[in-house]
């Protein structure tokens, strides 16, 4: 891995008086949440992204109610039908009801996206505050590990090992979270490792907090801002993941919708009868896009 | 700086040598092999017939034994045989692998050609139509799946408007030389645009940011304090140094380049790697998908190497260490 | 005496933040005469360095923007001036030295070049002519084997090489005026030493006039020849060197030099300023000093003071010198120490 | 200051080395940073004992590594007889309460997660010294105690000023009782004047609970306000330990001379003559042979490139690591320094 320049030098200087600090020293009243919250209510783009994951959500959550058909109900009389009232966004190749198999595909992949997120995210930092507050050998083995397999191009390997472990909800979760803790991993690590040498985790240490406060109490929470960042843009990129993979035939099985299935069925289509409009357009890319605007800056 | 290339050279060794044992061990894992396969393919094939072939194979051998017989014959350039291509590995790779080449670097070109200068305006004109403009097209472009786009523009250019080939990589009949390079341009745009987009969205937004915070440098400052023109201080100070850690980004980008390179080419049916990794896989063939994986890390590998010296050569903090 | 060479009068720089507008200088007047460093002496939000970044015309706009007043140079009003004609006078006819050496200077240029560029900008010297005369600053500033050192970069100096080359590269186009912004804060004091004695050494061989800003009132009594003293964004005292030392008049300065622990004194309590410094959003509609201020009167917090005269080349912004204090307020102020007070010793 | 002479710490021998590194994988030490390089000290119960030098001279690393937050190299630090860096780790978490640190950095010593009352807690919890009501009313007392008032414990650091923050951080200090506490630079990061404030309270706190204070700092005028004795700390070394009136008045060391020198003081009448050291501080990796200091030194004789001088007692308590007393006669340039009034 490239190394950033070390901004470290010789005679480091001190944070001496003189220096001017625009930032409102007393008298705000708040703690810290509430000025996350002011800050969130004043990012138009991550409110207006967070809006649209919450629908979505909803939407996916509530789709038995919502949704006109059961997603495996085939009607072989209506195949390939344009969007009318009867079928919202019409029906695809072989009858099924697209709205309906859109609703319940939305739901899998926020079940893939929020379950990898959240195991990555767990395994991420028990290992990353791990490697990061031992440091030594542990961490120098740990570490060159994910340096090396974060050089290297995970959906080639997803690909072969989903073959072998995909196939269900539970295997591809499983494979995504597999590459996915990495990236938090480290993150957590290089946190931990900046705040462990920030004199409040020394005074923890002077006043004889054990490791497990320190690190539970002190350094972990302190790290949970960018984790949550992170782990909010693992979920886009496990519903990502999960879509490609079963675009690839290597993913959720038919007749489970999923969006990257239906996607390949509209592939098809739109090849085989190129006059029709694909279907599922606005599904994954409109659901991504939710993720990725929520999750910046938040 | 020699004795840093070689020392990164030989490092990279291990590296690979762990990335081959994580890989044959996932496949060794893995339920089933060549032989159970022709077991359900092949009517009328015995037990016997089985062990037999198992150990033609050399399969019934622990997996670390059959590792170091691979290793001996990767070291010598021959990564076994497809079963389904009845090929060597190595030829059906190298057969392929410049299409692929010419894809990724395609993408990364047309990305860095769209995202430095839109990245950099953006950031000078911070909070301008045209930064807003960029900033939304950033979030569609990390947003969008590279299979879903694909689609979009085949539809779109080679269905609608047929203005370009749907997919593949030639027209049928063309004769080598001149024509068929020129025949292949018409091939190239939709998948170089479709793997790209991620890319020209990310990198615009790490320049944007990058030159956003490299303005706002104390020695930037300095800068403006001897009186030089804008335009100077931007191009000689601000621009180098914004541009530096982008190095660190390709470096990110090759593998995520080569991830995307398996989607793409099925969608466009682009005779590439990745395609042949994803029909390999599908067929179980894994004499290929090894083969590939272990190519592909090279090349990832080797991207990364490249950073590093490239960053070596461009910031001199690094250059004197 | 002649014309001052630079006169800010009234200078007003102001922030536009999203929790309200930071009044970061607020009315900032002093002359600074040919050949004289003047210090501007206060603590951290007190406006000092803002004030030189105004002088500069360099305040980042927005959020930051000069409101109010003039800052005439040679007679010209710098706040009228073209961006191409300021362009002209910055770091030709005023340069400034910044408090950070580490990351004042660009990392992945050669110091020659940064030097060299100045050269040829406003001096119009080919490259080779200003590599030369880049090496001879550098000797100037007593940097060792500074030939050769022109090719190094910055990484390569210690903390106290690179203010050496940040003073060379500000002198290169032996400007009228050099604006140092805490130029020693960042550096050990064995080091501080070597540079301000090399800063006095230049002022001597090249006349410059040099206004140094600081919060270190040990550096100010070594350098300057006047003083104005800020708080709050605005100029609180103004006289001379001596005066402020001996006769300090508002009750800040005076307070300052007895909170500081002295090193050659004997050992006393300190008599510390109560409070915290106000913010800049919300100051208080009289004197921003009043509510830490042991002899605030009524009309203190009412109405903000003008400067009044307490001596011939001495003003302080404080009631207690105007018919407003009774005698007994003033004979209070005295008794405390103010006012009549000479640092005894020190 | 109350001192009966007895010794509450000792350090003798202290070394702490830092290994450079090289390698990827397998790491091998190529050389090693003299951060703290055979200094031997000791500190009377009540006093307060300065420790001064400039930046990477090793006066913090020699502070964290008495509190064993860093691990030392070799040497003895005996806490009321005991050796601290042989008690195990749960005697060393028992001594944690005979010994505290204050921090320099107002804003990083705080953890911004917790609320004041959390922070100033955590010592009573960890040591399950007072729980529930008990708590809240010694968090609130040690609020009043550093000047701050009990309704601040609901509030978090950011909405405290420096002055305010670094009050909390001595009130954390406070809450196991010490002996001892380390101040490490605890009021240069502070405005000059609030400076006086929190030094006015460190020194209201020792003689109320009658603490002693190793009070590490850069600035030589407040370390010469606040301390009984000064150490003089040169590249891992200490060149010159003194009662404080005498190393003002005497200085026997050519850098601590050149130091005192080099602080510009705050009267224009006594704008002097002084000793500009030349050069850089060297690199502690590789440090210069024989007396460090002699890269620099005004005086330097060529035996000082090669013997390295002991640190010695040269009389009163005065200690010194120089060979060569030369200058009880060239110091006419400080001279001017001399006419002050006299102190005791």
């Amino acid at each position: 891995m490239a190394r950033l320049p070390a901004s470290g030098s010789p005679a480091v200087p001190r944070p001496g008086p003189g220096r001017a600090r625009l930032e409102p020293a007393q008298g705000s009243g708040q703690g810290f949440w509430a000025l996350a919250w002011y800050r969130f209510r004043h990012h138009k783009v991550a409110l207006a992204g967070a809006a649209v994951v919450l629908v979505l959500v909803l939407v996916t959550l509530l789709a038995g109610p919502i949704a006109p058909y059961r997603f495996e109900d085939i009607d072989l009389t209506a195949r390939l039908r344009s969007p009318s009232w009867r079928h919202l966004l019409g029906t695809d190749t072989i009858g099924h009801d697209v709205f309906t198999r859109l609703l319940y595909a939305g739901r899998v992949s926020l079940l893939v996206g929020f379950s990898a997120a959240v195991a990555a995210a767990s395994a991420g930092i028990l290992i990353g505050a791990t490697a990061g507050f031992y440091g030594g050998w542990l961490d120098n083995v740990l570490m060159r590990i994910t340096d090396v397999s974060l050089a290297l191009p995970d959906l080639p390997i997803l690909i072969v090992l989903s073959k072998y472990l995909g196939g269900s909800v539970a295997g591809i979760v499983f494979v995504i979270s597999l590459f996915a803790w990495r990236g938090v991993a480290r993150l957590v690590r290089g946190e931990v490792l900046k705040l462990r040498g920030q004199e409040f985790a020394d005074a923890a240490r002077a006043l004889g907090a054990t490791d497990l406060r320190i690190l539970a109490r002190h350094l972990v929470p302190n790290t949970l801002a960018p984790v949550i960042v992170a782990a909010t843009l693992i979920v886009g990129g496990a519903i990502l993941t999960e879509a490609a993979l079963s675009f690839l035939g290597i993913g959720i099985q038919p007749p489970v919708p999923s969006w990257g299935n239906m996607l390949q069925n509209a592939q098809d289509f739109i090849l085989s009868a190129p006059r029709r409009r694909p279907q599922g357009r606005s599904g994954p890319p409109a659901q991504a896009l939710g993720h990725r605007a929520g999750s910046r800056d938040a | 700086m020699q004795r840093y290339v070689i020392r990164r050279l030989v490092q990279m060794v291990p590296i690979l040598l762990g990335i081959s044992i994580v890989v044959f061990a996932l496949l060794a894992a893995a339920p089933g092999d060549q032989v159970d396969l022709l077991l359900s393919g092949v009517p009328g094939i015995t037990p016997a017939d089985v062990i037999r072939l198992k150990h033609v194979y050399g399969l019934d051998e622990p997996p670390h034994i059959r590792y170091v017989k691979w290793l001996e014959r990767a070291a010598q350039g021959d990564f076994g045989w497809s079963r389904t291509y009845r090929e060597p590995v190595s030829t059906l790779i190298l057969d392929r692998l410049g299409n692929t080449v010419s894809l990724a670097a395609g993408a990364l070109v047309l990305a860095l050609a769209v995202a430095v200068p839109v990245g950099i305006y953006s950031a000078l004109h911070q909070y301008s139509a045209l930064d807003y403009a960029a900033t939304l097209f950033t979030f569609f472009g990390v947003s969008v799946p590279v299979f879903w786009f694909g689609i979009m523009l085949i539809y779109l250019f080679g269905v609608n408007w047929h203005l370009l080939p749907p997919g593949g990589i030639n027209s049928p009949g063309v004769t080598p030389g001149l024509p068929l390079v020129a025949d292949r341009l018409k091939y190239l745009p939709l998948p170089t645009l479709a793997l790209g987009l991620v890319f020209m969205a990310s990198f615009t937004r790490y320049t944007r940011s990058s030159m956003l915070e490299v303005v706002r440098q104390d020695f930037v400052r300095t800068a403006r304090a001897k009186g030089l023109p804008g335009r100077v201080v931007i191009r000689r100070h601000a621009l180098r140094n914004a541009l530096i850690p982008l190095v660190t980004v390709l470096g990110v980008a090759v593998p995520g380049i080569l991830a995307g390179a398996p989607l793409t080419e099925t969608v466009f049916s682009w005779p590439g790697v990745g395609k042949l990794l994803v029909d390999s896989t599908l067929g179980a063939d894994y004499a290929v998908a090894q083969g590939i994986i272990m190519f592909i890390a090279v090349m990832a590998i080797g991207a990364n190497l490249l950073v590093d010296i490239a960053y070596g050569i461009l910031d001199p903090r690094i250059r004197f260490d | 005496m002649a014309d001052p060479l630079l006169s800010v009068r009234n200078l007003k720089t102001y922030f536009y933040t999203d929790e309200g507008v930071v009044r970061a200088v607020d009315g900032l007047s002093y002359d600074l005469h040919r050949g004289e460093t003047l210090g501007i002496v206060g603590e951290s939000g007190s406006g000092k360095s803002v004030h030189a970044l105004s002088v500069m015309r360099l305040i980042p706009t927005p959020p930051g923007k000069i409101v109010d007043g003039q800052i005439l140079f040679e007679g010209r009003d710098l706040l009228k001036l073209s961006d191409e004609q300021m362009r002209r006078i910055r770091g030709n006819r005023i340069a400034m030295v910044f408090q950070e050496p580490m990351t004042s200077l660009n990392p992945v240029l050669t110091i020659g070049e940064q030097i060299a560029e100045a050269i040829i900008l406003h001096q119009h010297l080919d490259k080779r002519a200003a590599w030369t005369r880049a090496a001879e600053m550098l000797e100037r500033v007593k940097i060792p084997l500074a030939r050769q050192r022109v090719k190094d970069y910055p990484h390569q100096f210690s903390g106290g090489m690179r203010q050496r080359v940040m003073i060379a590269m500000a002198l290169s186009c032996n400007p009228s005026v050099l604006i140092a912004d805490e130029p020693t804060t960042a550096l050990d004091v064995t080091i501080q030493a070597q540079i301000i004695e090399l800063m006095r050494e230049l002022q001597r061989d090249f006349g410059t006039s040099i206004i140094m800003i600081t919060h270190n009132l040990g550096v100010v009594a070594e350098m300057c020849d006047n003083v104005v003293v800020m708080y709050a964004g605005r100029p609180i005292e103004t006289t001379t060197i001596k005066r402020i030392f001996q006769e300090p008049k508002h009750p800040y300065t005076w307070g300052l030099l007895h909170s500081v622990p002295k090193l050659y004194e004997r050992r006393e309590r300190l008599i510390p300023i109560e409070g915290q410094p106000p913010s800049l959003i919300d100051l208080p509609p009289g004197c921003s000093f009043a509510p830490r201020c042991p002899f605030a009167m009524e009309i203190c917090v009412q109405a903000d003071p003008p400067d009044f005269p307490v001596g011939p080349t001495h003003t302080a912004k404080c009631y207690l010198y105007s018919d407003k204090a009774t005698e007994k307020e003033k004979k209070a102020a005295a008794a405390a120490g103010l006012a009549a007070s000479s640092l005894s010793g020190s | 200051m109350a001192t009966n002479g007895e010794i509450l710490l000792e350090v003798r021998d202290l070394r702490k080395y830092y290994p450079v590194t090289k390698g990827f994988i397998f790491q091998r030490q190529v050389g090693a940073v003299k951060a703290v390089d055979d200094i031997s000290f000791f500190i009377r119960k009540g006093e307060t004992l300065g420790l001064v030098g400039e930046s990477g001279c090793g006066k913090t690393t020699t502070g964290r590594v008495i509190l064993r937050l860093q691990e030392p190299t070799a040497g003895q630090a005996l806490f009321e007889g005991r050796d601290i860096f042989k008690l195990g780790k749960e005697e060393l978490r028992r001594l944690r309460r005979d010994m505290q640190i204050i921090f320099q950095d107002p804003y990083s010593s705080l953890n911004p997660r917790m609320t004041v009352g959390d922070i100033i807690g955590e010592p009573l919890e960890i040591h399950r010294l007072a729980r529930g009501k008990e708590k809240v009313r010694r968090v609130q007392e040690l609020l009043e105690v550093v000047g701050l008032s009990p309704y601040h414990a609901n509030r978090y650091p950011h909405e405290f000023s420096g002055g305010q923050r670094q009050r909390i951080g001595i009130a954390r200090a406070l809450a196991v009782n010490p002996k001892l506490i380390i101040a490490d630079e605890p009021v240069s990061a502070l405005d000059v004047s609030i400076q006086a404030q929190v030094l006015n309270l460190l020194e209201e706190l020792q003689k109320e609970f009658g603490l002693t204070y190793l009070f590490i700092a850069h600035d030589l005028s407040v370390v010469k306000h606040i301390s009984d004795r000064i150490a003089v700390m040169y590249l891992g070394k200490i060149v010159e330990l003194a009662e404080t009136e005498e190393l003002f008045s005497n200085p026997q060391h050519p850098y601590t001379e050149a130091l005192l020198s080099a602080v510009p003081i705050p009267n224009p009448e006594l704008r002097r003559e002084r000793i500009i050291l030349p050069g850089d501080v060297p690199s502690p990796i590789n440090p210069p042979s024989g007396c460090r200091f002699h890269t620099r030194c005004l005086y330097a004789q060529p035996s000082c490139k090669v013997n390295e001088p002991p640190f010695a007692d040269i009389g009163g308590g005065h200690y010194l690591a120089c060979p060569v007393q030369p200058f009880k006669h060239q110091r006419s340039k400080a001279a001017v320094l001399s006419k002050q009034p006299a102190k005791r």
